[in-house]
């Protein structure tokens, strides 16, 4: 163990959190102020980014991933950021474009808040499950733009998936624009409520690294089947230890 | 005009992306003048009658009709919503405290959509609450900050050290709270057995709380971890409570098991609640109800379990219920004098997200104005930054700013504690003062 | 990557219409974020040497640079805009009144620009300027008012109607300044003639104005009407003056002409002052400077007056610049910041236009915003509606609102008057007390 | 003379300005504070209400006036109001359309940020002046959209003429949408600042009722002519009393 902080600064060691940024009267110094607002407006710009869709089916295929593509009913980034209802739902056609496997595991992409999330870690995660899931049929990996957690359920409805897990990109923020989310539903249809999902959050180098993410959905995964649900009631009890 | 009290209320309300996504807005700023007019003729016993959501559908709903006192309403109970605002900026504090069981959530949202800011502001201003568990919260004078150091994976030497930045600074006063990353009962039994020694070790006069949901807590309990208070994240209806996993009797089971652990030296408020506007509609659990009167249902759900903490997230949900900096100000100020007047310590996480149309010059200014309000206490994380929730809240410097702007103090327990250590001294040249030693809560 | 200091400061300001307008705005937000760094890094000494409008080409520009003070500059010559900052975030008041004479507009521009609302009210509120013509305006825990009576054919009972309303709501200790509807010699000395009577009449410790022109205003003196003081619209450079009709010199001409009436009782300040963001651009004055550096400018003539009263009528001119209530509260913010530190007694008028995206709320929120910045004073009509101007500003009651949620109070001569007056009490029941007959000032 | 007000309420007799309104603690009663937020919303409309200029032109007609139309560089109201510089401005093409008439006098009637106050008020305006224009030559009116007050000095200039006076709509405020401002500029052209023009405003029923601003605008010109300018130069002198 290093010798313990004994200088305010020392702190930053232990987190990428802005600590001990020091004062300016009751203020941040200038230079914290200004790299604050750099990242503001780099986070904003990253909202607006838009995924490569063809690049992230070309990985995916390296991967061993067959996929299809569908967009959910939002047309556009703005209609997309003010209705996510239309996020929830596929665009009129698309649903024809998946073919059901009854029973199978539904993965689906989605942009949301950051394609940059899902261009970087989504493929990877799946490369790193995909040996953990034994027992399981696959169903071509949905890629959506557009797309909100929601949209698992009629993607899932469509395949006549057991369940879905979708990879969506969190929110932007200022020290990390690359966060991906996972959320799992078992028995996936319209009108699932959040409580009725598992979540797995922070994905991304600096969070939980996609490798150890795999781990923790195939954990989630294994735990469901014997279950027989997701959700309040799915409480993830994988240890701790293994993710530090 | 307007066929019923739902529709009223909607058309009645300032302008918000959440109400038109839900298609009840107004149409045009003349026709929310029209609905504000018809508002405002309205009998507040109409209100008390004609509850937006049935009693027969809706166990919060049923909760705020069982638990309204006519006694405490009479008072008011002759007047219009018009009048009645009349009367909330005229009247003295006591009258306010008095009438509090009196009051429904519905009526308290009509009429703060004919408030203008300057009257959400002086009328909160008058109402005080207090609170306790290892210190007391809501004083005049006080304004009380929860130091939130998350972290993307939950390390706890990450938090550890983003809780003693805080500390130095003055802030976690209302709690030290950690929203988890992963929400698994064994992560969060550690974080709150590190959030309980760091506590301990400097005998701080404050509560710790890891923001897990409450089946998670309650398990919590079950193994004896040490748990101060009990977070959940409530709606203001039965269906978004249900969304969210939750429900009036497991909030009511959650709170005696926290309370039987009598973990408070000053008092025994264990819950802590979270609500924020916009969360029933993105759930389609709002009944065709403007998003800002299921907020302050929400409010009712709150004060039937003594809350030591309550606060809107506003910003934090989106722009899709509040677009930009305007919106969100308007709705953290309506969120807080609507919990004010229904009896709640309430407080505002001063905040909003890289999707939405905001900066930090709308904060600056919704926290001044919470300030003169007399806000009970906002969030804190270190340089405004939230790593691990990805959202812009205000920051340790934000509340050193406003409490000296507007000559307020952390909770007098909390104070004495800052004294004796030695903290606050910027001059100090950046050395830890010996009683923090980081080495002490494992920071190495 | 920015050619010069003109360009620097445009790209650097927070984003407002008319810096779009005048084509030299930053293109994105990054392109901001990228100025406001270079910005830091400047010495305060380039700014000096650097001035963006040449000094053989303005007068204004002389005017700044004969009147620098290098002695008083020296604390901080060796400091860039970005330390410049942190200074004065934790300066002493004093330190800063030392100040004053060695900044230029440009220097205090420059540092507003990389600083948040925050920041422009921590470091105004540190800032008080004292000035004195009947009463004493700007004392610490104090907030005066403009009294402004407007009527749409500057009828003299309509006037007298509005100024006895707006006395009996504790407005006009700043000012009774009426804006003419008419432009001529003798309908301003009827106005003065009868705002004298007024003030006389009810022996009121204030001063009266009609913000007429000042060479009609000349022209009023000429005619020994009762002017106390001298009202001019001014700008920033010496081009946008003269599309005003004006000049350094004829300002001095018109400060000796009042102060040879000797009018004053406590003091010899006549100067009033208007200035706001944007008129330059709109006379196409602004040499391609950004707005706000331009308004900064202004304040550097209004000082060489040493005025009894300055305000920015920050949302009074229109949407072409400044856009909706966001900007509207960031200029008056920066206007009110730099009037302070350069040493004016700033007052703001707190306003928006139909034509501009801004509402009450906006208004009360900035009206709050500058209480807790120290304004010096704030504008009052009835009901906020000038029905001359057609332009909404504060109005009686939100003063008597920033007042009581501050705890602030009017000029003391001003109070000590109210009192004995027996006005302020809303129990009287709307009659007018003896003392204010309206009989008196010919209201029959 | 009438008794002297003793209630505050009668105050109102004097003036429309919002007077004794009452107090509810600090605030405003509701009932001003819902009359305010009505007229509120009913100004803004204003702002954006159109000039319907057939009718405006055939009232003219009525007046013995004969008429011209143009239109600003601005294109919409929304670059209207953002752009004042194109509302200065001819549109390509349009100085074409007027014929020169040196030495005359110019009318122009701006929709400006009021088309209502334009509509109600200007044509009764130069019907109440023409009679008081002996010895000038009247180019025939000019009707011009999205107009600022500038736009004078390009179709002065157009027109060559002597003198231009632009009936303008002034910003509808709460209490009246229908102000009309007129604006006199000797030798217009383009560069002309301010301190160059006279004005008169609030022209309108309740304010400077039309005849009484022809009045008022006849003995400007007067003087103009007199003194061969205009602005801060040319001071209004006409007697105050005729106006009450
Ligand atoms: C916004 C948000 C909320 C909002 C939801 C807003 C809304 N639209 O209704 C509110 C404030 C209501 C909320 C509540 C809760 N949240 Co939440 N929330 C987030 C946040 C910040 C962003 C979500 C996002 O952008 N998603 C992506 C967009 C593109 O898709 P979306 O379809 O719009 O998002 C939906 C889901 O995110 C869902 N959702 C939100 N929270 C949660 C939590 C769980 C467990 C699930 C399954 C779904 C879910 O709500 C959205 C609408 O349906 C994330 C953190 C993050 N950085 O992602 C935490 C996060 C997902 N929430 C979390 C938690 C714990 C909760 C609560 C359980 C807290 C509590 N104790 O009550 C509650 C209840 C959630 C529920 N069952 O519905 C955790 C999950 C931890 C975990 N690994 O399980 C996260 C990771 C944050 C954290 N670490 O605290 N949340
Ligand atoms: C906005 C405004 C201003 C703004 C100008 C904004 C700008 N864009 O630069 C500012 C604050 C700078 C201003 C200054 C002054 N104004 Co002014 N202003 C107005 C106001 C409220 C609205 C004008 C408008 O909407 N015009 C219509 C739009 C559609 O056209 P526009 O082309 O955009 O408008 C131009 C003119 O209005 C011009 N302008 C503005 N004020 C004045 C004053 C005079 C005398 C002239 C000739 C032109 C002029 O500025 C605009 C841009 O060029 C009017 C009142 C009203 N309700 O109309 C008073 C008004 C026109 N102003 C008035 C006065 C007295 C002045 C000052 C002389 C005050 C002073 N003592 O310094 C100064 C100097 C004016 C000058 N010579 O330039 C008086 C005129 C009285 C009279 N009958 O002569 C008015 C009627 C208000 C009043 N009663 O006090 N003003």
């Amino acid at each position: 163990m290093a010798e313990p902080p004994v200088l305010w600064q020392d702190l930053r060691r232990h987190t990428m959190a802005r600590v001990a940024l020091g004062r300016a009267g009751n203020g941040v110094p200038t230079a914290a102020h200004l790299a604050f607002q750099a990242a503001h407006a780099a986070a904003r710009d990253a909202v607006h980014a838009p995924l490569d869709v063809q690049a992230l089916q070309d990985e995916l295929a390296a991967a061993g991933f067959d996929s299809r593509t569908v967009h959910s009913a939002a047309t556009d980034r703005r209609t997309y950021l003010l209705r996510p209802d239309l996020g929830r739902k596929l665009a009129t056609g698309q649903a024809a474009i998946l073919a059901p496997i009854p029973g199978c595991l539904a993965f689906v992409i989605c942009d949301g808040l950051s394609a940059i999330a899902v261009q970087r870690h989504a493929a990877s995660l799946l490369a790193h499950i995909r040996p953990l899931l034994a027992g399981w049929e696959i169903a071509p990996v949905v890629v959506a733009t557009q797309g909100r957690v929601a949209l698992g359920d009629e993607v899932g409805t469509a395949v006549q998936a057991k369940a879905v897990a979708v990879l969506i990109g969190e929110r932007p923020g200022l020290s990390a624009a690359d966060s991906l989310g996972v959320y799992l539903t078992w028995e996936p249809r319209p009108g699932r409520t959040d409580a009725e999902r598992n979540c797995i959050s922070n994905v991304r180098p600096e969070g939980l690294p996609p490798a150890a993410a795999a781990a923790k959905l195939a954990w989630l995964i294994g735990q469901m089947r014997i279950l027989g649900m997701t959700g309040i009631g799915l409480k993830d009890e994988q240890g701790v230890a293994l993710l530090r | 005009m307007f066929p019923d009290l739902r529709t009223l209320l909607a058309r009645a309300s300032p302008l918000r992306s959440g109400d038109q996504l839900a298609g009840i807005a107004a149409g045009s700023a003349a026709e929310r003048a029209a609905a504000q007019y018809a508002l405002a003729d309205l009998p507040l016993a109409a209100i008390l009658n004609q509850p937006p959501i049935p009693y027969e559908n809706d166990e919060v709903t049923r909760l705020i009709l069982d638990g309204h006192d006519p006694g405490s309403f009479a008072p008011v109970a002759a007047m219009t919503v018009g009048a009645f605002r009349e009367f909330l900026l005229a009247a003295e504090p006591a009258a306010l405290v008095a009438l509090r069981p009196g009051l429904t959530p519905e009526m308290v949202a009509a009429v703060s959509k004919i408030m203008r800011l300057q009257d959400l502001i002086a009328v909160a201003a008058k109402c005080r609450v207090t609170t306790r568990f290892r210190n007391t919260i809501g004083l005049p004078g006080r304004l009380s900050v929860r130091l939130q150091p998350n972290h993307p994976v939950d390390d706890p030497r990450g938090v550890a050290a983003s809780t003693l930045d805080g500390l130095l600074l003055g802030a976690g006063d209302a709690v030290i709270g950690v929203n988890p990353a992963t929400d698994s009962v064994e992560n969060t039994v550690l974080l709150l057995e590190m959030l309980d020694q760091v506590r301990s070790r400097y005998e701080i006069p404050t509560q710790t709380c890891v923001l897990a949901h409450v089946t998670t807590t309650l398990r919590c309990i079950e193994r004896r971890a040490p748990v101060d208070l009990v977070f959940q994240s409530i709606g203001g209806t039965e269906a978004v409570n249900r969304s969210f996993g939750v429900s009036l009797a497991l909030l009511a089971e959650a709170q005696d098991a926290a309370q039987s652990l009598k973990r408070g030296t000053v008092g025994q408020d264990v819950m802590y609640f979270e609500t924020g506007q916009g969360s029933a509609l993105s759930a389609n659990a709002h009944h065709g109800v403007d998003q800002q009167t299921i907020e302050a249902r929400a409010y009712a759900v709150a004060r039937a379990f003594s809350p030591l903490l309550v606060n809107s997230v506003v910003g934090f949900i989106g722009p899709e219920y509040l677009y930009d900096g305007k919106q969100i100000t308007r709705a953290g100020l309506e969120d807080h004098f609507c919990g004010k007047l229904l009896g709640l310590p309430m407080g505002v996480d001063v905040c909003y997200t890289n999707h939405a149309e905001a900066d930090q010059d709308d904060m600056d200014g919704l926290l001044t104005l919470l300030g003169v309000a007399g806000v009970t206490y906002v969030m804190d994380v270190p340089g405004a930054d939230d790593v691990m929730l990805s959202y812009q809240s205000t920051s340790f410097h934000d509340a050193l700013y406003v409490r000296a702007a507007l000559g307020l103090k952390p909770a007098p327990e909390f104070c004495a504690w800052l004294e004796r250590m030695g903290i606050g001294d910027p001059a100090a040249g950046g050395r830890i003062p010996d009683g923090l030693s980081p080495a002490l809560i494992g920071l190495g």
